[in-house]
């Protein structure tokens, strides 16, 4: 039988494109002290480190867990790397809070980060390989087409996307250690930004940031920190392939699938009703609406219209990345840990000034690759 | 903690640490067997024997199947723009003046789509549904790569039927 | 499919990263520029060099920067006869785990001892800076270590 | 901790890799695993649906390109979508993380897989980006002298010879001819390796790993299938893994605490051990762990010739666990051990105990 597991602890970083203060390990180090000291303790009362981030190119350091161990206080303990594209957050949350679920181990910290501004994350994303494609599109280019698709299935006004990027980053100001703060945004800042891939402005994609992100979990006999612990009521992760006959890169399956997994878990059978608060992995704006279709918050089609009706802005019946999500802040590796993170400060009841007044049960979503990875969890305040 | 220092350059805050490294480079039997067809101007697929789908590029196995993929078909010149975008952004590897289109073109008899640049039509009118062909490089320059193909351009039929490629967006 | 029908191609890969480096190995860095060798104060009065923000085994932030060497003592040593294309010598070398004088943890550089019989473990060295002009903050602005009191 | 508490039975249901070979000029990653894969799952009459998670390791940096793992995954035919999880460790790693998850019970089987092709690039520069980016990567410092570092600790303190790291390479070498799957092979004595040039003084080209491609797969199971899959199966009954500083220069590189910390957990010294694995990519290594795990002459030491015989990164750890798992099952040892490393000198360190009916 699983034990139970619970977020005690929670530390991040100030994101910025260049965090030119600090080395590799003073970034990491940064979050986890942080949330060391929101839950009480210190490296040595750590079992296990967890630690997340996307491709190993951005930082031209093959395996970094190797040097990062001792920074973290994982010498003479189990410590595991993991890697599975943009989703590498979640899944590194999710695998830290199996260690402790299996009863293997009582507080496990988990970490993840990334300091691309040692290279630069459009080179690192893109390394031509021989007899490969030309490339044609950069990054969002390979969303964008998807966004139309999108437009074309649900019959969605042009301007969704802004609301979006003007929503998201109106939370930001909320949230002390976001990237972005951009007090004077609004629909025609956004709507006059730069076309970046037709129908994406340029307001309407993540930055690129250097942060990082962490984490202690416990099991149920081990609970300490400032604050009441976060239950974990379901995670899950679901893979699709990259590319094949008749995908659906729109509503993947595999997203489907994985939010059906956390729903049963968690008792969740109306998200909606039953979810208080969500941070959902949106890196370009249209992503909000195509994932509250596939989260199964509405139904198919009518994603777009609960994002113009307002119902996941920050005072929405639903609302959505009241930190400002991955539009305002994007450290890859750390940025679906942050949506798991996020989470459990809201159902702690330590997310400030974007914090949702009683929220209960709470959903941290990521994805990463072209939509083919996706993990999820579910959190709340009271044992599950 | 300071550095502190009589140079006039200040402390050292950053290190350079340039990284080069060379690697001989396979793309392996299927990958080859697909270059090799644009050598000789044409597209060359794989079908799954499980699921029948047929695969341009294979990659030697069925995605969604798992099996090896060992049946070769020659795939048609012409096919379905099934989405595109308009690239508006200068980026690392570009090579093309921007504004331009780039497509998922969907072959005529193949089940996955690639991205395609679409020329000879302005970049307004290109459309969900376009019907494309493949313009290739004179045949003296015709190499193992998607560089031997120039662009997509319309081929001058009706637009495809959205039913038709709904499930290759 | 037969073997050349298989194609290949040379692929590299190139980057010129550029790291921060956060407060201690700023003040390392700027002592090599400077020609002088800093350690960190960690755990238990133990002087870690190179240093590090953190002590090495416990995680521990550290304190003061200390100044240690410019001279030590081998620790350990690997003579190698036929240098990489990387190496930062071109000749015959060893190298070296080096603990400097004032140090409780070692340093891994070049030694430029000429011939294997030249270096052993507890041998003596110095490190050989580069002229003042030449130095950017690096490791590399130590050529090389060279036996004490030795020419080569 | 995990020797305290009561781990659900799992057992290594099937292993298989692929042919050891120095180069594999014609394959890609992809084409690599598959054939792999399906004899992991065909040795057992099942296929990809009679698992419930899969779990991979690689590192992008062998082939020289972002995300590498993620195409691998073609191998497998992840359809309908499949939960699934990537190390960018060595696939013993992955194996630990799925056991993990078979230790809550709601899952009993389990696919791990890893792939690497080392001969693409040179592992002397790629392996050097693992050390500290700041006061060690820069002077390019490389493996083999890394670890010609940690054979001279080991000379200088009394521990070992010259002659013990060609005797650990000459019963390596022997013991892979009964290997089909091994790359290098061979009946050499001790007196004639250490006729063999240095490469980087005190090793000696025999005391090296040689450059692989390869690929491994194992197929996990619990309850059950894990009966149903097996004759006899063979049991993971203690598993723990154990990492150490990366400053070389503040470790004592001639013992490898970690490991002996992994073992202690792990419960090797709960029972006499048969056989051992050891992943020790250079032959000093083999002492090292040996002396950590607390072996003794009358254990058996990778009789499939172990990481001299070959050394597919990424894999060659998982490998160990299952040329254990196979002596195991096909009788010939009761009670193994493997392990396996990551990192400059045996940084980390996984031990594996296995166990007969």
């Amino acid at each position: 039988m699983a034990e139970r597991c619970a977020v005690i602890g929670v530390g991040q970083t100030h994101h910025k494109a260049k965090r030119e203060d600090v080395s590799i390990a003073g970034l990491v180090r940064e979050a986890a002290l942080r949330a060391l000291d929101d839950a009480e303790l210190t490296f040595a009362d750590i079992d296990a480190v967890v630690i997340g981030k996307a491709p190993d190119m951005f930082e031209g350091n093959m395996m970094p867990e190797l040097y990062l161990a001792p920074a973290l206080g994982a010498v003479g303990k189990p410590m595991i790397r993991v890697h599975t594209a943009g989703s590498v957050g979640g899944s590194t949350s999710i695998v830290a809070a199996h260690l402790i679920a299996s009863g293997i181990h009582k507080r496990v910290l988990t970490v993840a980060y990334e300091k691309q501004s040692d290279s630069d994350a459009m080179w690192a994303l893109s390394v031509p390989q021989p007899f490969a494609a030309p490339l044609l599109a950069g990054a969002g280019g390979y969303f964008a087409p998807h966004i139309r698709a999108y437009m074309r299935r649900s019959g969605a006004p042009d301007h969704i996307g802004c609301m979006v990027a003007v929503k998201d980053r109106q939370n930001a100001m909320r949230n002390p250690y976001a990237h972005l703060h951009l007090p004077d945004i609004d629909m025609k800042t956004v709507q006059e930004s730069v076309m970046l891939w037709d129908p994406l402005h340029y307001l309407e994609a993540c930055p690129s940031s250097d942060g990082a992100a962490a984490m202690v979990l416990a099991a149920e006999d081990s609970l300490s920190g400032r604050y009441p612990p976060a239950w974990v009521h379901g995670m899950a992760m679901r893979s699709e392939p990259t590319m094949f006959a008749g995908r659906d890169q729109v509503n993947p399956r595999a997203g489907r699938d994985c939010s059906a997994d956390v729903y049963v878990q968690a008792g969740i059978t109306d998200p909606r009703a039953q979810i208080d608060v969500a941070e959902i992995y949106v890196p370009f704006s249209w992503y909000e609406p195509m994932w509250l279709e596939n989260l199964g918050f509405c139904a198919l089609g009518d994603g777009w219209k609960l994002t113009e009706a307002g119902a996941t802005a920050f005072d929405g019946d639903i609302p959505w990345n009241t930190s400002g999500g991955v539009l305002s802040s994007n450290p890859i590796g750390a940025s679906g840990m942050l949506r798991f993170l996020e989470v459990a400060m809201q159902v702690r009841g330590q997310a400030g000034e974007h914090q949702i007044d009683g929220a209960r049960i709470a959903l941290g979503q990521a994805y990463g690759g072209g939509s083919q990875f996706f993990s999820m969890w579910v959190v709340g305040s009271e044992k599950p | 903690m300071t550095a502190a220092t009589a140079d006039e350059r200040g402390p050292v805050t950053t290190l350079a640490t340039p990284i080069a490294l060379d690697f001989d480079f396979t793309p392996g039997v299927a990958q080859s067997r697909f270059l090799r067809g644009l050598e000789q101007g044409k597209f060359m697929g794989q079908r799954c024997s499980v699921c029948g789908k047929v695969y341009v590029p294979s990659r030697g196995t069925c995605p969604t199947d798992g099996v090896p993929t060992t049946e070769d078909v020659e795939l048609s010149n012409s096919g379905t723009v099934t989405t595109f975008c308009v690239v508006n952004v200068p980026f690392a590897g570009q090579s093309i003046e921007i504004p331009y289109i780039a497509a998922q073109v969907l072959l005529d008899g193949a089940n996955l789509s690639f991205m395609g640049l679409i020329q000879e039509l302005p970049a307004t009118e290109v459309r969900m549904g376009l019907r494309v062909e493949a313009v290739w490089v004179p045949e003296d320059e015709l190499a193992p790569s998607l560089a031997s193909v120039r662009y997509f351009r319309p081929n001058g039929e009706p637009d495809a039927d959205y039913e038709t490629y709904k499930e290759y967006l | 499919m037969a073997d050349s029908e298989v194609l290949h191609a040379a692929h590299h890969i190139e980057y010129p990263y550029s790291r921060s480096l956060g407060p201690v190995l700023s003040a390392f860095m700027t002592g090599l520029r400077d020609g002088r060798l800093l350690g960190v104060t960690a755990s238990g009065g133990r002087i870690v060099c190179p240093p590090s923000e953190y002590d090495p085994d416990t995680g521990d932030d550290v304190g003061e920067l200390v100044e240690v060497g410019p001279g030590g003592v081998v620790e350990s040593w690997a003579w190698v006869s036929t240098p990489l294309r990387k190496h930062p010598l071109d000749r015959p070398f060893a190298w070296a785990l080096i603990r400097l004088d004032g140090a409780d943890t070692a340093l891994l550089h070049a030694v430029d001892a000429g011939s294997p019989g030249a270096v052993a473990t507890g041998d003596r060295v110095v490190p050989r800076f580069r002229p003042a002009g030449e130095r950017v903050g690096s490791l590399a602005d130590i050529e090389a270590f060279v036996p004490e009191g030795g020419a080569v | 901790m995990s020797a305290a508490r009561a781990v659900r039975p799992v057992s290594v249901a099937s292993f298989a890799q692929a042919q050891n070979v120095r180069r594999d000029d014609q394959r890609n990653e992809v084409e690599g695993l598959l054939p792999v894969i399906a004899e992991a799952f065909g040795a057992i009459g099942i296929t990809k649906d009679d698992v419930d998670f899969i779990c991979s390791g690689s590192t992008d940096y062998l082939v020289g390109g972002p995300f590498s793992f993620v195409m691998a995954l073609d191998a497998v035919g992840v359809w309908p979508p499949r939960s699934e999880s990537h190390v960018e460790m060595d696939g013993a790693w992955a194996l630990y993380e799925a056991w993990v998850l078979l230790q809550e019970g709601k899952v009993d089987a389990a696919l791990v897989y890893s792939f690497g092709r080392s001969s693409l690039g040179d592992l002397n520069e790629i392996l050097t980006l693992q050390l500290d980016p700041y006061t060690m990567a820069p002077l390019w410092p490389d493996i083999v002298s890394l670890n010609a570092l940690q054979a001279r600790a080991l000379i200088d303190a009394g521990k070992a010879t010259e002659a013990d790291f060609a005797a650990v390479a000459s019963r390596s070498r022997r013991d892979a001819l009964a290997n089909p799957k091994a790359q290098v092979a061979g009946d050499i004595p001790v007196e004639t390796l250490l006729e063999d040039e240095y490469v980087v003084a005190p090793l000696r080209r025999h005391a090296l790993p040689p450059i692989t491609d390869g690929a491994a797969a194992i197929v996990l199971a619990a309850g059950d299938k894990a009966t149903r899959w097996s004759e006899r199966p063979a049991w993971i009954t203690g598993f723990d893994h154990r990492i150490e500083t990366h400053a070389l220069g503040a470790r004592d590189l001639t013992a490898s605490p970690s490991t002996a910390k992994a073992g202690e957990v792990a419960g090797v010294a709960a029972g006499p051990v048969d056989l051992a694995e050891i992943h020790a990519p250079f032959a000093h290594q083999e002492l090292i762990v040996r002396e950590a795990l607390g072996l003794d002459g009358t254990v058996t030491v990778n009789p499939s010739g172990g990481a001299l015989a070959a050394n597919p990164i990424m894999s060659a750890g998982l490998i160990r666990i299952g040329e254990a798992a196979s002596r195991i099952a096909a009788g010939q040892a009761d009670r193994a051990v493997a392990h396996a490393t990551s990192g400059p000198c045996l940084q980390q360190n996984l031990v594996c105990v296995l166990e007969g009916a």
